[in-house]
């Protein structure tokens, strides 16, 4: 039934870590950036799921719950602020101009 | 290792690196959804099956269409399409990926060089997972409430300052 | 009786802290009376010591410890004053000539605004020089050493509305304070040695050979480098002459009479000190002859009345100095005191006539004043006299006579016997008489001789007559209490200093020859400038020699090329700190270098990130930051971070 | 009742007070507005009373110690609030009470400006210094060291005048930078302390006997030394020195040159001789060189000011660079010299100060080329100024030179060419004493100041208190000379601190 | 069914009834004013709480949390933070009566839940959580600034973002340790030359750390997101967010050593955070990012005393964080009490020249409070440095101790040159004092001023009330245990 080593999903958590940060450092849209996000904790859950699978302990997936709970409430959040960015007429969803906080 | 576990694998990492180069948001949330089905699936094949349906029925299933609805509501036309055309130039991407490539080298080099484990790899199942969920960890999904509560709140908070702010 | 030192030191130095603190209130007269009241005193006490000592059976030397000063492991000093012969000849020239020459100054002074400070610091003055000579220890003697000097700058640059006179005020002290250094190293020199200062512990260890032929060489020399200073010889000699910019009084006291003959008697006191360094010896006696010949050069061609004592009294000391040299000490005291005399006279009668004359110095200004004034007229001629040691007249004559004829027999162990450099310095001496002679009858014959030229007015007054009156007596017959041989066998001085000196037979040339010397010097000083219508006004030819000369031989223009400007232009180059520029601009370079690389590194990092047209677009201000508020940028540093710990930590 | 700790902590008491007062006071400002200058002199005369009492009361402590106070402060780490002390630290102590009189008498009186917040900063500057050459618990030392800098910071910076923030600044972080390399060796020293005998304490008789290696020991006396240099000043770290004394009040130059100065040399004394004796001597030659260059460096500087405050700022180089020689010579003559130059430069240099100070105040310049020819008009202020200055150019008989003989004395027997260039020095040192005299007292008079006043008596009085100050120790150190002589380490201070605190 | 104990800190519990309390009084209706009391009486509470706990700890359970010293010292700290920020923001909260705000109290209580969770966590899961928990309650505080809206939401679009990749790594940090140990609970990172898996997970959870904790380079949000937030939220991220998150990092490293391969990382990392702190702080002209640019560097130094373990490290570390504390908050009660409404706040630090003559008293504390952070006597910052050097030396950290000469030198020149603008003459002050009294400002003042003062001169005074003795961190952990053993 278990067809995946330990190793190998690390491989692939790790692969798809360094793919979600290269999408959070590329991408100037916040929503990609967003999903990015969302991806690197996804490879974190992916994490724990197999190291739960690993040592047989709940717990991984116990884990495996809060990110999901944390990344919907950041992604809530991170939505709202888009909207509230968007709606102050910030021009686009660039992050990079207009930054008035800075020096 | 069977060829499932493989597919699956090069579907999550595909669709991730489609979402990241997508130019139209809506594109991206598809590739998302479909990296997040493949994850789903390397769950399963983990022996996590509670895991991989919580994956497909929370994350891909709610959390997606929140991104769906907010672009909805941005409204994106044509020329946020051509925008990010121009933002993904090879000269922009290049330095971040380079960066990205050599976090993930050093990760699997140091990843791949500790010895292999093997464990007991047996499936643990929705019920384990409740009994510790509601056992020792009971008092995490408290916590976890107030994870949820505190994202409630400040999201409300900033959404309103948005119809305020107008 | 001991108790008259301290008293002695006491009544001067009272009435100069009275003067100091009580400045301004009190009226001319009363200033001039109480420091001439407490010059008296002192002078009183100095006569009372004085006949003490003659009358007393077995005069034994007097000593006074007041306090210890300080005492340390390897050091010890002590406020001590000592009375002996050689101290009292000097307190009494000191005092004497200090009272007559202070109330000289009540009347001469009246009209100053700042009479209180003059009179301070005279009275001051005189008191630093009763502790200079009265101190039993070296160390306390530096103290009326340095008071001299500070005495002596403070009245020179009296007059301080006039630059030139604080800067010749400050070029005394300068001059003298490198001799007081020099001299400063050579008590320390002997106190490391010996542990004390006291001048009977120092002849103890001495005698007792522990101190070394290379140390005492040493000691010598930096106590004789004070001395010249002090007494203004060659190479110091340029002070003398432009602190004549003080006030009359000051430089009859100061500058002829007492302070600048501190060299001559630290060099008596330490005699014995000074005779087991024979090099030193030799130096000094050729310092000596040099001065002499080289300022009597130089005052033959003065043209400012109170310059041509200075040179005079400069070559005065010159052969204070050869005769100290060839360890004649006792004639050199007994030159000192009738130059004391004298030159006083000097200069006391030439600023009675300069102040009558509306302040006019130069002697090719006057003329014929015998009509006019005959009296100074006299008391001037009475110092000339003594000063060109004119033959058995003048107490002059004696002292002269004394110090030649030891030149002639004085012995240079150093020397190869076949070497005659005594025979030499005597020449100088002899012909240093006869130039003398020339220059100050020079001046006489233009000043009172010659035509009427300068109108001038009123009379001096009987109050600067007295002291007048009373220094032409010593003058010109303060010498008799020492003849020599040849005329009379009279040695009450050399008694009274020290066991009779080993009288050699002198031969009678000699005697004759330094009585001839001055009398041609008078006959040619006639010859030229004495007759109604003179040969001439100045020598001719040689005018490049006479300016250089007139200049004081190019000392003091070499002096300010060697020293003075070096010194001046290396302050300015160094007005400011350097090291404080240093440090300031170690703090602008370090901010320089930091915002470089603040820079480099932004425009590097924006380069690599692909950014670089975009950046440059949206500004400098912009490059110059690395905070520059992008997410992203924040975010790759992050990865950057994580990447190096991870390389670091991980990767072997 | 042990009078120690209420000396160090009087002044601070009573310029709270004095604030206090002057604070509740601001709205009839005429009537009082000297209040909290009266209760500062106040507070000066019991100190000077309290400083009677410890000088004259009877001492029962067995050994060369004159009397020590001791509590524990943080016990946790073997801190103390310990005070000792010998003559060395009495002999300071005078002289910080006695400036402190002109100081206040003189200097502070213009002050109309927030004259309370003044006086509590000068008295807490006073603490400082008072602390300073009390404790002998080395964190208190190094608190107090450090507490001292800031009432002074504050006084050069809110007090000053034109360029008085940089020059505040600057001084403030030499010295404090400084600082920071002493606490490091004292905590060195504690820890190796630790480490030989399992017992926390910074007390200094114990950390005395801790056995260091050679290098160790040259490690933390360089700590400690560097502190010191930097406050005493020695010559490459100076630079703080002239603006801060140019820029302060007058009240704050007199403090700085007069007493504060003089912790540096106290703590070289107290610490670099007395805790590391052996590294002091491998050390002595490059702080004998260091000394000499700064007497030749101060006084070729001051040589060149046209800033009446800036020639006497460097001329305090200069003479703090005998301190520096005296105590390396490594004889007690030195160390003797030592102590004289530094009691002889605080009134000298500190009534110096106070000249300056009043003819700022008069003429509103410091700029010697602008003042000139005071004697005329300000004869009493200019022959003040004549005393000091000469007594600053080492003339024989005043303090000065006392301390500059022995020092040389001292030297000249560790080597006589080294002593033979130093006292060039001293032909330098007549330059720009005359130099200032001649600039600003006698010389044609280049302003008018008709409406400037002269000295009162009571002014001069209280100058000529310093001036026979200053002939005594001239003519007659020997007292004083036995008096400060620091006490050996060898003898500790009685067992129990409890039973003398009562 | 429940067989595991429920072992509860009595903070937490009464933190999270407090807000379920605020939540149901804001629904049943809206009142700032009954708020902020509500507010007011939890954390009051929960002071109250500390120390006890709900339920008992089983010796054989999983651990979530543990009480110790340590732990509820620091819980004190962040209590008292929490409150004194209460009490900063409360006069603004009220006076807004244009902008309802009463979520703001709720946020700050759901934040200090956050932070308590993070202090008695023995277990990564209460750990992250709190951390997460602290995050999101600081983007919605950090956004409730009404007049500068587009900023403070572009300061918590910031912190979102940074802070989401931060959790990441942190996560995945974690992650590999439970891959590796296969327990939950913190384990001290292995010591030696560990193999591969082990060592990067504990370096990204102390990258996590570090960003959270602000140290270079991963602390270039924290000005611009201070900056961004009203001041008493700038005072609650410079605070109490560092005090819960140098507390785990504490707990998580316990008492050993740091294992060797870490000594360069973390040397290189407070060399940096001292130096990269400073420089920045000496560049800036606004009080705030200045503060926030020096808690930077702060961190730097505390890191020192938590990297140097020996005889007086947890001494060190206990002060230093109390000292910390109350100077940095007593610098952003002055801050808050200058500040008439949010928009005359003032921006520069030029704006406060001549405070000294306006408002002596305001001004005297003020640089009380700034120079106890330069750790000048009489502040209690003096003490804390003091001490921190001490552990420097006791390790010969020769170059740390250099980094910490050259930072506190940088440091008190930029100090200094606010203290020299408070004393500055000008003839107008720029600062228009607000008239309305707040005895709350003034009494937080007083009281702050008082420890900074008091706590200088009598650190052993202050110190074994907190801690009757030195406290070792996790010496006398209630619980703790073997890694759970694979079930079935």
């Amino acid at each position: 039934m278990v067809a995946l080593s330990l190793n190998a999903s690390l491989l692939l958590a790790c692969m798809l870590f360094c793919i979600g940060l290269a999408g959070v450092l590329i991408r100037r849209n916040l929503l990609f950036m967003l999903m990015s996000l969302d991806i690197m904790l996804n490879a974190a859950a992916l994490l724990f799921v197999a190291a739960g699978a690993h040592w047989h302990d709940s717990g991984g997936q116990v884990m495996f719950l809060m990110i999901l709970a944390l990344a919907a409430a950041e992604t809530a959040v991170g939505l709202a602020i888009i909207l509230a960015l968007h709606a102050r007429g910030r021009p686009s969803l660039d992050a990079d101009t207009g930054n008035l906080l800075r020096g | 290792m069977n060829t499932l576990a493989l597919f699956s694998g090069a579907v999550t990492l595909l669709g991730a690196i489609m979402v990241i180069t997508r130019q139209v948001a809506v594109h991206a949330v598809l590739y998302l959804v479909v990296t997040l089905l493949g994850l789903a699936t390397v769950f399963a094949l983990l022996g996590a099956p509670f895991a991989a349906a919580l994956e497909v029925i929370i994350y891909a299933g709610a959390i997606m269409v929140l991104f769906v609805f907010v672009i909805m509501m941005l409204n994106l036309g044509q020329s946020d399409r051509e925008r990010e055309k121009e933002w993904l130039r090879p000269r922009i991407w290049l330095g971040p990926a380079l960066l990205s490539i050599l976090l993930c080298a050093e990760l699997i080099y140091s990843v791949s060089s500790s010895p292999q484990q093997e464990g007991p790899l047996a499936p643990l199942s929705a019920r384990d997972v409740g009994l510790s969920l509601f056992g020792p960890y009971v008092l995490m999904v408290e916590l976890v409430s107030f994870l949820l509560l505190a994202g409630l709140i400040t999201a409300f908070h900033i959404g309103r300052h948005r119809t305020e702010g107008r | 009786m001991p108790y008259l030192l301290p008293l002695l030191v006491f009544f001067p130095l009272a009435s100069a802290i009275f003067l100091f603190v009580t400045a301004g209130r009190l009226s001319a007269r009363t200033v001039g009376w109480v420091a001439t009241g407490a010059i008296g005193l002192s002078a009183l006490c100095s006569i009372t010591l004085a006949c003490f000592f003659l009358f007393s059976a077995v005069p034994a030397p007097i000593h006074i410890i007041l306090w210890e000063w300080m005492h340390t492991q390897a050091f010890s000093a002590d406020i001590a004053f000592t009375l002996d012969p050689v101290s009292l000849v000097m307190i009494l020239v000191v005092t004497i000539v200090g009272f007559l020459i202070h109330l000289y100054a009540i009347r001469y002074m009246e009209e100053e605004p700042g009479i209180a400070r003059f009179f301070g610091s005279m009275t001051l003055f005189v008191a630093s020089m009763l502790v200079l000579v009265l101190a039993s220890d070296l160390f306390c003697l530096f103290i009326g050493w340095e008071g001299v000097g500070i005495c002596s700058y403070l009245l020179i640059g009296f007059w301080y509305e006039n630059p030139v006179n604080t800067a010749a005020a400050r070029k005394a002290f300068y001059m003298t304070r490198i001799g007081d250094t020099a001299m400063l190293c050579g008590l320390l020199l002997l106190a490391t040695t010996t542990g004390s200062l006291h001048i009977e512990t120092l002849l103890a260890t001495l005698h007792a050979g522990q101190i070394g032929p290379d140390v005492l060489t040493a000691a010598t020399l930096f106590l004789l480098i004070g001395a010249l200073a002090k007494s203004a010889q060659i190479p110091f000699q340029t002070w003398l002459p432009d602190a004549m910019a003080g006030p009359t009084p000051t430089s009859a006291l100061i500058h002829a009479a007492t302070m600048v003959t501190a060299g001559i008697y630290l060099i008596a006191r330490l005699h014995e000190l000074f005779t087991a360094a024979p090099l030193v010896m030799m130096l000094t006696s050729i310092i000596g002859a040099l001065t002499l010949m080289m300022a009597a050069c130089t005052a033959l061609v003065q043209t400012d009345l109170k310059r041509i004592l200075a040179w005079s009294t400069i070559s005065q000391l010159g052969y204070m100095f050869l005769a100290l040299g060839t360890g004649v000490w006792q004639a050199a005291l007994f030159h000192l005191m009738t130059h004391a005399f004298f030159k006083a006279l000097l200069f006391l009668t030439a600023g009675a006539l300069i102040a009558r004359l509306h302040h006019e110095q130069d002697i090719f200004r006057m003329g014929g004043l015998y009509r006019t004034m005959p009296g100074l007229t006299v008391a001037f001629l009475a110092g000339a006299s003594a000063l060109a040691g004119l033959p058995l007249v003048t107490s002059g004559f004696y002292s002269k006579e004394m110090i030649l004829s030891s030149i002639w027999s004085a012995h240079f162990p150093l020397l190869p016997g076949s070497f005659p450099l005594a025979h030499i310095l005597w020449g100088i001496a002899l012909t240093g008489a006869f130039l003398t002679s020339l220059y100050i009858f020079r001046c006489i014959f233009i000043v009172f001789f010659n035509t009427h030229k300068t109108e001038s007015t009123g009379s001096t007054p009987r109050l600067m007559a007295i002291p007048l009156a009373c220094l032409s007596f010593l003058s010109l017959f303060g010498g008799v209490i020492e003849m020599p041989d040849t005329l009379a066998p009279i040695h009450l001085f050399t008694h009274f200093l020290s066991a009779p000196l080993p009288h050699a037979e002198e031969p009678v040339w000699l005697l004759l020859a330094g009585a001839s010397a001055p009398i041609a010097g008078v006959v040619i000083a006639w010859v030229l400038w004495g007759r109604a219508t003179p040969v001439m006004q100045e020598i001719p030819g040689q005018a490049t020699i006479i300016r250089v000369a007139k200049e004081g031989w190019g000392v003091d223009a070499l002096y300010a090329f060697l020293f003075v400007q070096p010194f001046r232009f290396l302050v300015w180059l160094t007005r400011h700190d350097v090291l404080d520029y240093l440090i300031t601009g170690i703090g602008r370079m370090v901010r320089a270098i930091s915002s470089f690389l603040e820079h480099t590194r932004t425009r590097f990092l924006t380069l690599s990130s692909g950014r670089t047209t975009l950046l440059l677009q949206s500004g400098d201000t912009l490059l110059a930051r690395v905070q520059n508020g992008r997410v992203r940028w924040y975010a790759a540093w992050i990865v950057a971070g994580l990447c190096a710990a991870l390389a670091s930590g991980v990767v072997p | 009742m042990n009078p120690l700790p209420a000396l160090v902590l009087l002044p601070l008491l009573g310029g709270t007070v004095a604030w206090l007062a002057d604070r509740s006071n601001t709205a009839n400002q005429q009537p009082t507005r000297n209040i909290s200058w009266r209760i500062t002199l106040m507070v000066l005369t019991l100190e000077t009373v309290l400083l009677l009492i410890t000088t004259f009361r009877h001492h029962t402590l067995p050994g060369p110690w004159l009397d020590h106070f001791s509590i524990p402060w943080i016990p946790v780490m073997g801190i103390a609030f310990q005070l000792d002390m010998d003559g060395l630290s009495l002999s300071l102590l005078w002289l910080s009470l006695i400036l402190s009189f002109p100081c206040v008498l003189l200097a502070t009186r213009q002050i109309t400006t927030d004259a309370g917040a003044f006086h509590f900063l000068f008295l807490a500057t006073l603490t400082g210094i008072i602390g300073t050459f009390l404790a002998t618990d080395l964190f208190l030392f190094f608190f107090l060291w450090e507490l001292m800098l800031v009432p002074m910071f504050v006084l050069i910076s809110a007090w000053g005048h034109e360029d008085r923030h940089r020059a505040a600044i600057r001084f403030f972080l030499f010295t404090q930078g400084s600082g920071l390399l002493m606490l490091l060796s004292i905590l060195g020293l504690v820890i190796t302390h630790y480490r030989e005998t399992g017992l926390l304490t910074f007390n200094y008789f114990a950390l005395a006997n801790t056995p260091l290696s050679p290098f160790l020991s040259m490690l933390l006396m360089l700590g400690f030394f560097i502190a010191f240099a930097v406050k005493l000043p020695v010559v490459p770290v100076h630079v703080w020195l002239p603006a801060a004394h140019t820029q302060a009040p007058t009240a704050a130059s007199v403090l700085l040159a007069g007493l504060m100065l003089k912790t540096g040399g106290y703590g070289m004394i107290r610490f670099n001789l007395m805790l590391f004796p052996e590294a002091a001597i491998r050390f002595a030659p490059v702080a004998m060189g260091l000394g000499i260059a700064g007497i030749l460096y101060g006084a070729w500087l001051s040589c060149a000011q046209n800033d009446v405050k800036r020639l006497i700022a460097y001329s305090s180089i200069s003479h703090m660079g005998f301190v520096l020689l005296g105590i390396f010579t490594g004889s007690n003559t030195g160390l003797q010299g030592a102590i004289i130059q530094m009691l002889a430069h605080g009134l000298s240099t500190g009534a110096l100060f106070i000249i300056a100070g009043s003819i700022q105040d008069r003429l509103h310049t410091r700029d010697m080329a602008q003042i000139g020819g005071l004697w005329a008009s300000l004869p009493r202020l200019s022959s003040a100024g004549l005393f000091f200055a000469v007594a600053s150019l080492g003339m024989p008989g005043l303090g000065n030179f006392t301390g500059e003989f022995l020092v040389l004395l001292a030297t000249w027997h560790v080597n006589s060419i080294v002593a033979a260039l130093t006292a060039t020095g001293l032909v330098l040192a007549a330059i720009y004493s005359l130099r200032m005299v001649n600039r600003i007292f006698m010389a044609p008079s280049r302003t008018s100041p008709s409406h400037a006043k002269d000295f009162s008596a009571g002014q001069m009085t209280i100058l000529g208190a310093l001036m026979i100050l200053l002939v005594v120790l001239g003519v007659h150190p020997q007292p004083i000379m036995t008096l400060s002589m620091p006490s050996p380490l060898s003898a500790p201070p009685l067992s129990d601190g409890g039973g003398d605190t009562q | 069914m429940i067989t595991h104990d429920l072992f509860l800190p009595l903070p937490l519990p009464l933190l999270s009834v407090g807000t379920m309390l605020l939540l149901t009084a804001i629904a049943w209706r809206r009142s700032t004013t009954r708020s902020l009391t509500l507010a007011l009486v939890t954390l009051v509470l929960s002071l109250g709480g500390i120390g006890y706990h709900v339920g008992t700890p089983h010796p054989e359970g999983l651990s979530l949390f543990v009480q110790d010293r340590w732990a509820n010292y620091t819980a004190l700290l962040i209590l008292l933070s929490s409150l004194s920020i209460l009490l900063m923001s409360w006069r603004d909260l009220e006076q807004d009566k244009t902008h309802p705000t009463d979520e703001y109290p709720l946020l700050l209580v759901l934040g200090t839940l956050g932070a308590i969770s993070m202090v008695f966590s023995a277990n990564y899961l209460p750990f992250f959580l709190g951390v997460e928990i602290l995050a999101l309650s600081l983007m919605g505080l950090v956004a409730s600034r009404y007049s500068r809206l587009t900023e403070a939401s572009e300061a918590s679009m910031k912190y979102l973002i940074l802070s989401g990749i931060s959790s990441a790594i942190l996560l995945f940090g974690i992650g590999l340790a439970y891959a590796s140990t296969g327990s939950l609970l913190f384990s001290p990172p292995p010591s030696g030359n560990a193999n591969a898996i082990p060592a990067i997970a504990t370096i990204m959870i102390l990258v996590g750390v570090f960003f959270k904790l602000s140290a270079v380079p991963f602390h270039m949000w924290l000005p611009d997101v201070m900056d961004g937030a009203p001041p008493p939220v700038a005072a609650f991220m410079a605070v109490v967010s560092k005090i819960a998150i140098f507390s785990s990092l504490v707990r998580y490293f316990g008492t050993g050593d740091t294992p060797g391969y870490l000594h360069g990382i973390l040397s290189a990392v407070i060399i940096l955070t001292i130096l990269g702190g400073n420089f920045l702080a000496l560049r800036q002209t606004n009080l705030i990012r200045l503060m926030a640019c020096s808690s930077i560097a702060h961190v730097g130094y505390l890191l020192i005393a938590f990297f140097s373990p020996g005889q007086l490290r947890s001494e060190a570390i206990t002060l230093y964080l109390a000292a910390y504390a109350a100077s940095t908050l007593g610098i952003f009660a002055i801050i808050c009490a200058f500040a008439l409404t949010e928009n005359s706040l003032p921006n520069t630090i030029t704006d406060w020249r001549g405070l000294f003559y306006t408002r002596p008293f305001l001004a005297t504390t003020l640089s009380l409070m700034i120079l106890s952070l330069a750790g000048i006597p009489p502040g209690i910052g003096f003490f804390a440095k003091f001490e921190v050097a001490a552990t420097g030396v006791e390790r010969q950290q020769t170059l740390l101790l250099a980094a910490l000469v050259i930072g506190s030198i940088i440091g008190l020149y930029y100090y200094l040159s606010i203290v020299r603008v408070l004393m500055g003459t000008q003839n107008t002050p720029s600062l228009q004092v607000k008239k309305s009294q707040s005895p709350e400002l003034t009494t937080l003042i007083v009281v702050l001023t008082l420890i900074v003062v008091v706590g200088g001169i009598f650190p052993a005074r202050m110190l074994p009330q907190v801690l009757p003795s030195p406290p070792l961190p996790q010496n006398e952990l209630i619980s703790i245990q073997e890694p759970m053993q694979p079930s079935l």
